[in-house]
């Protein structure tokens, strides 16, 4: 289990050192039973951190977010910045640094292994419990989520309660730390990656397009899944964007000449082109945080449409996002044994 | 003039609208020779010349799709004869990927196709737009990504 | 809309469908699963099936007035000729909605004032002039982030409502509070009995112990604006938005948020043909205020977080009088960081 | 048509002129309403101009109220829209709809002097209250007018401003020391505090780049304004017009509605969102 | 987005017109927005179709024009030239829309082709509305090529060049030129010698004005592009000055070290001061500092003492020269095919079992044996000798994929040799088939199986072991079907062409790609077979595929006379149509420089975004497509085009 005490003290460290700007981590959130993520400067405030199943968050986004205030703020502080990452926010990290996002040395990975579990899915556990609220998660030891409601404390085996991402997550540990918390799990005994694209796939492809169409109709476009994805970190975004990229020089015929690919209609074939952008986009980037579809209000299976190209660059490409910060990316490169009998 | 740009609809039914992006130094020429050739081939596809098919870029079809298109073909250089050296190997990798994805959501497979059509095979080039308007045919309207316009 | 004397009947719960069934006048909705977890207002299609046990729906009902896009106008312009315009002004079916929640229908009177005050949107009236609002008080809250009283409404408000139901013992207490609501309550004819003094007091009950229900309170809603005005400045909007991912689910889902965007969309480029519609819009979205030049006025997120509070608790109530929140709790609730309003207020919002 | 204030009135551009050529081009756009359409302005308002297909965007009417015939359009070419409006000819037909905003309380200032102090494209704004009080010009004390481009050719008004001349001080001003200038070189603001007008029974109507506006205020105050006597325009994001959309809104105001002419004083007062 | 825009629509005499209703289409794209003239003629090609257009050009001010006709590649050129000659007007203003090949010839139906003839032309109309007015990039290049390599290749190169007046700069790694070839006794299939023919050539580099020779020297690193390279080059130090030396040969006498000598393939060997072999070029002594006791007089110092004109210097360092260059010359050879390899074969094991460069060397005057056959181990005649072809090629599995091409030839001219050497022995060869195309070829090797009863055996050879001072060769003869044993004196093996040792590198250095079994890899298999893939780097030799010399030769003076075009003039023109970034947009996610396949495009300013170099970028839009944020567009076919361009296909 992640010693809580030790990670606190470590940040705390950090931070009285002065060897890092901030620490961003996790802190109990006012609104509701999720950790709300902090960017924590002041090293008496790491004793709010904390370290719990509650902790969904992928902060790498955060890594993301302080590079464009640093930038508008034109801040000179060169010292890195600490992250807390579980293994799915280190290998996000790994794709950021991949793609130069920042320099391997303006972060401090401060890495917490999953172990045995991961984290909790609230939708999950809100029916597991059938009503009753939940005040707190905590690990319980390697394979089971102690919960607390107004009852008092129950057990409940982990895998009952986790987010399906945790259950086919592929390496719980971080694969990328300056400190690690938490030990190496290799054995995780839970799903096979993948298994909900497969299962989709087997689906008429009718079936499929019904399915998908109900879920384009219902989305709001709010684009939270983009704002929450650490890999969608572009000024602005081809599809449909809710930021300009403008730069002193930027030429009035620039400006003028932004394609507008989709309209900004909650449509259903502008909204299937937005989500199937963001698809391709995140092909061989995605690192499977499941984020996107966490946030999403409207409940759209998201994890269940990116992972889909996932599974082909890990499965047809060989190609494991996250796991080298030098290699070239998926679609940059190629091997002369892709598939090629799709093509006529 | 309203109709001039819209497809002529003919009395047996429905013309499908295609869009072919051809690369310049193969397909495009492939299709040329296809015409020197004086080969009959149906005319729904309007081809597009790119550079290269490794300039193919994914929102290309699928905005293609939005603005209507029943069908799209892709058409490079063999593998190991492109123009560029590599383009069309970055392109097998992509169209791979947007194909799968198109695939799982729904959208007929027949509709989005890639080919490989050299410079010297206009029997080819003609022999994959007949075959992708049949096939099309069948399907009927695109009616899964197109935008209500 | 002028306020008669209200009417109150009884209806017994089984009688529900029945009376929805005389309604056919009228498209009906009321809430319902859209899909797995996802509350919506949707079309009835199965009066029976009607239970109205819901808790908060995910979007309010706002889009029957102020749907997420109008078509404004239809135009079309051969080059070198002038353009024609076809003014599309909705008049839809008249449309019943149920099981409003009395914070979303306080949320309808925060967008009459924006739409209506000044000068009358014909859009949102042609909309607006169509859909009736059945209410039905919150027995127990619908969500653990209800703050309702705290932002002086109340679990069974009647402002914005044309009925208000409230559940009792196998029975609904149905009061009409408009005449529309009455005409409502006239289709049923028979199905209504008089509410008698035993159901008045039941009612005054049920509402008692629903307005019982601890909520997250908000101190001193009377010092709130002031005291975000000296706050403006304060370093804590940053702090508190750090987390903020500048997404758009806070206003789009927020019953009483109006912002939109107007825009052509293209059917043709030439003849040029198109529509110019508007769309939701969200002060969270960065290019909301940014200039073609880049200028942007509220760039950072804590100055877009600091619009949000401020024209809720502090604008609105300078220009109107009331505040732009009633306290749903979907902004809240439904926020992937956890950014909470009531918690900001706290902490800029008080003297 | 109704009442709609969505719906745009149509007009059709009868001359175009270009004032600034370049990178930030700016032409000027005489527009007659058709079908015997059209609207009464104050000085300072301004209309949302539409090019179908490509959208609408808010401009300042920079004719006087009292030009009936026509009204008239300073725009500078910097995105989607002002890029097709450039490309137009005339001829071709737009929408039009406003006016929109509040006014320059030009009639309260009946008799006084008046200080017009301009920098780049900032001068259609203010334009119509300078063309009001030369139309009227004996109901007005001196007029002066400070314009200052960055170089010779980014002089809007070039020809206008000379005609002015007699009727009115003006003084013009470039950025930098350029052959055959034999006007201020230097910025508007401190051309301003080389002349020095005096503040007694005056009024300063200000408006350019923010920047400029800035130290035109501070040294208007050093020479004795009072912030009642300053008066200028701001921009913001607008879309609707007419207070809905929200996004001009800046504290309690929206500055479509309540703006975009502030005195110095008001505008003091207002969170600096703009 | 220009706003005079004329289209022309070509009859091509009945060629469109009879099924296109080219009228219609006049008419139609005439009220195209931004469309203000529009005319169908009957031969828009003909000198009065030409002059229609500059004329409608000039006198309407169009800023683009349309031709619809025929294919861009056949007139293309042509209007534009028009467009600017005659039009004053960028010929990149002009754009052609294909309505003969894609759509009258292929289609009957006269009004859904007229349709398609519509989309397509509005297509031309979208694109050329944002086409920008551009300007071909001069490039002034720098008259010097580098040649690097001193095989035959590289000395072939190296010549041509320079008599055509420029100048060159040779580097060869090893101590002296030929290469390869300069260890070969006699070459097929003529049988005339290999240093007879060489020598004079290397003489001819030492003397010629031209060209500046470096040996042991090897490129370091290379910037600049094509017409400008800036090439640095390592000198090793040789402490010996080759000026002053004058081949005595007193120092080697003296040196106290003994090694193994490369240049006789290890056959024979050397001292640490030495000179590869009589003819070397440059003429000089050079000490090896690896077997050298330390450069020290306190140490050894013997050759210093010796040397009567002080040419031995200890205190010589290597030198890094600076090269500008306009061009490449890459020509680095081969190595035959890793020994430790073919174990199966004994080779390594048994001193009886040779590789093909070291029966040359036993076949050769000047070898270790002086032209005598004799078998290592003991000196005598071995009367039983076994070639075994294909070692290591055409072995997907475990060796080389490729058929290494030389092999039958030089097997055949071994066996014919050692058959002249050894009238009484006998010669097999196993072989899996026989590969003699080239002149003369096929004759050379019948005459080996007739004249010199060269016994060929079709099959592999399973095992080479020693037994009883016999080298044992098993195998089976696949056409008699028997397993086959020979107990041999001598096995010879031909062994697989590999890339040098440090191709790899070097093409790294350079930016050239590698095929897939390590040789540099031409621009076009067929059509630019001397080109890399890098404008200005030409590849010759055994470097770029395995090869003989007439091959090699050819190459070598084809990648010369490229040069020599190349730099014939003082400008380099490169198309102006390639990548531009929006610096906006892009955030330096490197995607796009890992796809080009040029290295154009590298991260350069503050905040690290990309930047095209304009004369690498061939404009074919790699990037464009790999870019998430399309922050990259190649001119004149950029996204914004491509999708009015749909949009225009579809009638939206
Ligand atoms: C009250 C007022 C008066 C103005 N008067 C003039 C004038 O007289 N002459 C002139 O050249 N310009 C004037 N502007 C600025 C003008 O509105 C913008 O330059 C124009 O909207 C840019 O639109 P675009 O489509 O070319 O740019 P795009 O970048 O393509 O459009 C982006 C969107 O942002 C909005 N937008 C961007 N910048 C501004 C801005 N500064 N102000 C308002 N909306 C903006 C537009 O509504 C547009 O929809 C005025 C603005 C306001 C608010
Ligand atoms: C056993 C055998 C017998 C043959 N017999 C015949 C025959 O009879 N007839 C015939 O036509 N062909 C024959 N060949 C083929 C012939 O040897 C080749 O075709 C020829 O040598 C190729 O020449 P080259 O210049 O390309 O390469 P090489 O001869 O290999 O020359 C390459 C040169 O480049 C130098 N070099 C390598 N790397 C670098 C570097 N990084 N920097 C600087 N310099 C470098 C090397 O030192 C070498 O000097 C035979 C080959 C073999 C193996
Ligand atoms: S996906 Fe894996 S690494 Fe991420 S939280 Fe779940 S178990 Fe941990
Ligand atoms: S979060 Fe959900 S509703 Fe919002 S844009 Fe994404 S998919 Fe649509
Ligand atoms: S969808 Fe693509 S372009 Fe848009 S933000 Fe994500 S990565 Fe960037
Ligand atoms: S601000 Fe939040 S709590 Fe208040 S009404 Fe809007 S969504 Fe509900
Ligand atoms: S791929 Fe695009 S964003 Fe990335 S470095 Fe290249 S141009 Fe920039
Ligand atoms: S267009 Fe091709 S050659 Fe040019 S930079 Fe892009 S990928 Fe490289």
């Amino acid at each position: 289990m992640i010693d809580v005490a030790a990670l606190k003290a470590h940040a705390k460290s950090l931070l009285e050192k002065g060897s890092v700007r901030a620490v961003i981590g996790y802190r109990k959130s006012t609104a509701g039973l999720l950790a709300e993520p902090a960017t924590i400067a002041d090293a008496d405030a790491t004793d709010d951190l904390i370290f719990d199943p509650t902790c969904v968050q992928n902060l790498a986004l955060y890594l993301v977010n302080d590079k464009k205030e640093r930038v508008h703020s034109r801040s000179d502080d060169k010292r890195p910045i600490a992250v807390v990452a579980k293994g799915c926010d280190s290998r996000a990290i790994t794709v950021l640094l991949q793609e130069k996002h920042f320099p391997r040395e303006s972060v401090h990975v401060i890495g917490v292994s999953c172990e045995g579990t991961g984290v909790v899915d609230a939708r999950k556990l809100a029916k597991k419990l059938d009503g009753k609220k939940a005040l707190s998660v905590n690990f319980d030891g390697s394979e089971a989520f102690s919960i607390t409601t107004e009852d008092g404390a129950q057990s409940i085996p982990a895998a009952e309660v986790m987010a399906e991402r945790c259950l086919e997550c592929r390496s719980a540990h971080p694969t990328l730390s300056d400190m690690t918390f938490g030990e190496a799990k290799s054995e995780r005994a839970l799903h096979a990656p993948f298994q909900a694209v497969k299962h989709k796939m087997k689906d008429e492809q009718d079936n499929r397009w019904a399915f998908w169409a109900r879920q384009f109709d219902r989305c709001l476009r709010c684009y939270a899944c983009r704002s929450v994805c650490p890999m969608c970190y572009c000024e602005e975004c081809v599809v449909d964007s809710i930021n300009f990229a403008v730069l002193p020089d930027t030429t009035a015929d620039e400006k003028a000449d932004r394609i507008k690919w989709i309209e900004r209609s909650p449509a259903r074939s502008e909204t299937a082109m937005y989500h199937m952008v963001r698809a391709i986009h995140l092909a061989g980037r995605c690192v499977d945080c499941a984020e996107c579809e966490r946030v999403c209000p409207v409940n759209i299976p998201l994890r269940l449409l990116n992972t889909r190209l996932e599974m082909e660059a890990f499965e047809t490409f060989e190609y494991n996002p996250g796991s080298d910060m030098n290699a070239p990316t998926l679609t940059s490169s190629f091997r002369d044994t892709d598939p090629n009998s799709f093509i006529r | 003039m309203a109709n001039a740009v819209e497809t002529a609809k003919d009395e047996t039914g429905f013309e499908p609208k295609i869009v072919a992006f051809l690369c310049k130094w193969c397909s495009s020429a492939g299709s040329d020779l296809a015409g020197v050739s004086r080969l009959q081939y149906p005319s729904n596809a309007v081809p597009i010349t790119i550079m290269c098919s490794g300039s193919m870029s994914p929102m290309f079809v699928l905005s293609a799709f939005n603005k209507g298109a029943d069908g799209v073909l892709v058409s490079g250089c063999h593998p190991g004869d492109c123009h560029y050296l590599k383009g069309n190997f970055f392109a097998r990798r992509k169209i791979y990927l947007v194909q799968k994805l198109l695939q799982f959501v729904g959208l007929e497979n027949d509709r989005f196709r890639m080919s490989w059509v050299s410079a010297a095979e206009g029997v080819k080039f003609a022999g994959v737009v007949d075959e992708f308007v049949k096939d099309i045919k069948k399907l009927g309207p695109q009616t899964r990504l197109k935008a209500k316009r | 809309m002028t306020k008669t004397v209200a009417m109150e009947k009884m209806l017994n719960k089984a009688d529900l469908a029945a009376w929805m069934g005389k309604l056919d006048s009228h498209r009906l909705f009321s809430p319902a699963l859209e899909d797995e977890d996802v509350w919506n207002y949707m079309p009835v299609e199965e009066a029976a099936k009607v239970l109205l046990n819901h808790p908060n729906t995910v979007r309010p009902p706002k889009g029957f007035v102020f749907p997420q896009r109008e078509v404004l106008y239809e135009y079309s312009q051969v080059p070198g000729e002038a353009p024609v315009l076809n003014e599309t002004l909705p008049d839809p079916a008249p449309a019943v909605v149920f099981g409003v929640r009395p914070c979303d229908s306080r949320g309808l009177v925060r967008q009459d004032i924006v739409f209506t005050k000044e000068y009358e949107d014909p859009y949102y009236q042609g909309r607006r002039a169509k859909v009736i609002y059945v209410g039905q008080a919150c027995n127990q809250p619908p969500s653990p982030n209800c703050f309702c009283m705290s932002v002086g409404g109340s679990p069974c408000a009647e402002d914005g409502l044309d009925v208000l139901m409230t559940e009792l013992d196998g029975k609904y207490h149905v009061k009409a509070l408009t005449p529309r609501g009455s005409e409502l309550l006239a289709k049923g004819g028979e199905l209504f009995k008089d509410a008698q003094a035993a159901d008045k007091a039941a009612v005054e009950k049920a509402h008692a112990s629903a307005k019982a229900h601890p909520q997250r309170p908000i101190k001193d809603l009377g010092k709130v604006a002031g005291a975000l005005k000296a706050n403006f400045d304060s370093p804590a909007w940053d702090e508190m938005a750090k987390a903020c991912i500048g997404c758009g689910i806070c206003t789009f889902l927020c019953p009483t948020c109006h912002c939109f965007d107007i825009s052509d969309e293209v059917k043709c480029s030439s003849p040029c043909k198109g529509e110019r519609v508007r769309t939701w819009d969200s002060c969270q979205f960065p290019d909301f205020t940014m200039h073609t030049s880049g200028h942007n006025p509220r760039e950072t997120l804590g100055s877009r977080l600091r619009q949000r509070v401020c024209h809720k608790f502090l604008y609105f109530v300078e220009n109107h009088d009331t505040q732009q929140c009633t306290g749903c709790g979907r902004c809240v609730s439904l926020c992937p960081v956890g950014i909470d309003i009531v918690s900001v207020v706290e902490r800029l919002g008080q003297p | 048509m109704s009442q709609n204030a969505y719906l745009p009135k149509l007009g059709r551009i009868a001359a175009i002129k270009e004032e600034v050529a370049g990178a930030r081009a700016i032409k000027t756009f005489r527009i007659e309403f058709v079908n015997g359409d059209g609207f009464e302005h104050d000085c300072g308002q301004c209309a949302m101009i539409s090019v179908f297909g490509k959208g609408e965007s808010m401009i300042s009417i920079a004719s006087a109220p009292h030009v009936k015939d026509y009204k008239q359009f300073s725009i500078m070419r910097t995105g989607r829209v002002t890029t097709a409006l450039h490309d137009l000819n005339v001829g071709d037909v737009v929408g039009v709809r406003g006016p929109y905003g509040n006014k320059f309380p030009v009639k309260d200032w009946k008799g006084k002097n008046l200080i017009f102090i301009g920098g780049g494209c900032g001068l259609a704004p203010i334009w119509p209250v300078v063309q009001t009080a030369v139309n009227e010009r004996r109901q007005f004390g001196n007029i002066t007018v400070f314009y200052g481009g960055r170089s010779s050719r980014d002089i809007m008004y070039r020809n206008e401003l000379e005609k002015l001349k007699g009727d009115v001080d003006v003084h013009l001003s470039i950025d930098a020391q350029e052959e055959g200038w034999d006007g201020y070189c230097g910025f508007v603001p401190a051309n301003v505090m080389t002349k020095a007008p005096k503040a007694d029974n005056a009024i300063a109507i200000t408006c350019g780049p923010p920047i400029m506006i800035k130290y035109v205020i501070q040294n208007l105050k050093e020479l004795g304004f009072e912030d009642d006597m300053i008066y200028t325009t701001i921009e913001n994001k607008m879309k609707c017009g007419i207070g809905k959309c929200g996004r001009c809104n800046v504290g309690k105001d929206y500055v479509c509605v309540n703006g975009p002419v502030y005195s110095w004083a008001a505008l003091k007062d207002l969170p600096q969102e703009y | 987005m220009t706003k005079r825009t004329g289209v022309f629509v070509c009859h091509c005499g009945n060629n469109i017109a009879a099924t296109v209703d080219v009228a219609r289409v006049a008419k139609e794209m005439g009220e195209v927005e931004g469309v203000i003239f529009s005319k169908d003629y009957v031969y828009m090609c003909s000198d009065p179709g030409q002059s229609t257009m500059a004329n409608a050009i000039k006198d309407n001010k169009l800023d683009s024009v349309v031709v619809s006709c025929c294919s861009p590649t056949l007139h293309e050129k042509t209007f534009r030239e028009v467009t600017e000659d005659g039009g004053e007007l960028n010929p990149y203003r002009c754009e052609i829309a294909n309505i003969r090949e894609q759509c009258a010839w292929v289609h009957k139906d006269k009004p859904k082709a007229t349709e398609k003839a519509l989309k397509i032309t509005k297509a031309a109309i979208k694109r050329v509305q944002n086409n920008q007015s551009l300007t071909p990039i001069g490039v002034p290049v720098t008259k010097k090529v580098m040649v690097i390599g001193g095989g035959v290749a590289g000395i072939q190169a190296a010549l041509d060049l320079a008599n055509a007046g420029l100048q060159v700069v040779l580097v060869e790694k090893s101590p002296t030129l030929g290469g390869n070839m300069i260890k070969l006794s006699e070459t097929f299939p003529t049988l005339d010698c290999s240093q007879c023919i060489l020598s004079p050539k290397m003489v001819e580099v030492s003397k010629n004005k031209n060209i500046k020779l470096l040996t042991q020297a090897e490129v370091q690193d290379v910037s600049g592009f094509v017409g400008n390279f800036k090439v640095k080059v390592r000198q090793k130090a040789i402490f010996v000055d080759p000026e002053l030396c004058k081949i005595c040969d007193d120092c080697s006498k003296v040196c106290p070290t003994v090694v193994k000598n490369e240049y006789d393939e290890n056959l024979t060997a050397r001292r640490a001061i030495f000179i590869p072999f009589a003819q070397a070029i440059p003429a000089t002594y050079t000490l090896d500092e690896s077997s050298c006791l330390g450069l020290n007089p306190v140490v050894c110092g013997k050759c210093a003492d010796v040397c009567e004109v002080g040419a031995i210097n200890y205190d010589m360092r290597p030198k890094i020269i600076t090269e500008d260059v306009g061009a490449i010359v890459v020509a680095t050879g081969f190595d035959l095919y890793g020994k430790e390899n073919l174990g199966e074969y004994g080779m390594g094991k048994y001193d009886n079992v040779l590789d093909g460069l070291q029966f040359e060397r036993l076949c050769s005057a000047s070898g270790p044996t002086g032209g005598h056959v004799l078998r290592p181990s003991d000196h005598k005649e071995p009367k039983n000798v076994v070639f075994i072809q294909c070692a290591g090629s055409r072995d997907p599995e475990s060796h080389c994929a490729y058929c290494s091409k030389i092999c039958c030839m030089y097997t055949a001219k071994h066996a014919t040799l050692y058959k002249h050497h050894v009238p009484d022995g006998q010669a097999y060869v196993f072989y899996i088939d026989i590969r003699s195309g080239g002149k003369g070829y096929e004759e050379f090797v019948q005459r080996s199986m007739e004249r010199d009863e060269v016994m060929y055996l079709r099959g592999r050879v399973s095992k080479v072991y020693e037994q009883d001072g016999k080298m044992v060769v098993k195998g089976v003869d696949t056409i008699s079907g028997k397993n086959v044993q020979i107990d041999a004196d001598m096995v010879v093996l031909a062994l697989a062409m590999q890339p040098s040792k440090g191709t790899a590198d070097v093409a790294k250095t350079l930016k050239i790609g590698r095929d897939k079994d390590g040789f540099l890899a031409e621009a076009h298999p067929k059509l630019r077979p001397v080109e890399s893939v890098t404008a200005g780097i030409f590849l010759a030799g055994a470097a770029q595929a395995p090869k003989d010399i007439p091959e090699t030769v050819c190459q070598a003076s084809a990648a010369a006379s490229k040069v020599i075009a190349l730099l014939s003039k003082d400008e380099l023109m490169h198309s102006p149509a390639i990548a531009k970034v929006r610096l906006s947009h892009c955030t330096g996610c490197e995607m796009c420089v890992q796809a080009c396949p040029y290295g154009a495009i590298s991260l350069t300013g503050p905040g690290a975004k990309a930047s095209v170099n304009d004369v690498l970028c061939e404009g074919c839009g790699t990037c464009q497509a790999v870019c998430l944020r399309a922050a990259i567009d190649v001119k004149n076919i950029t996204q914004l085009q491509i999708h009015d361009m749909i949009n225009a296909s579809l009638g939206v």
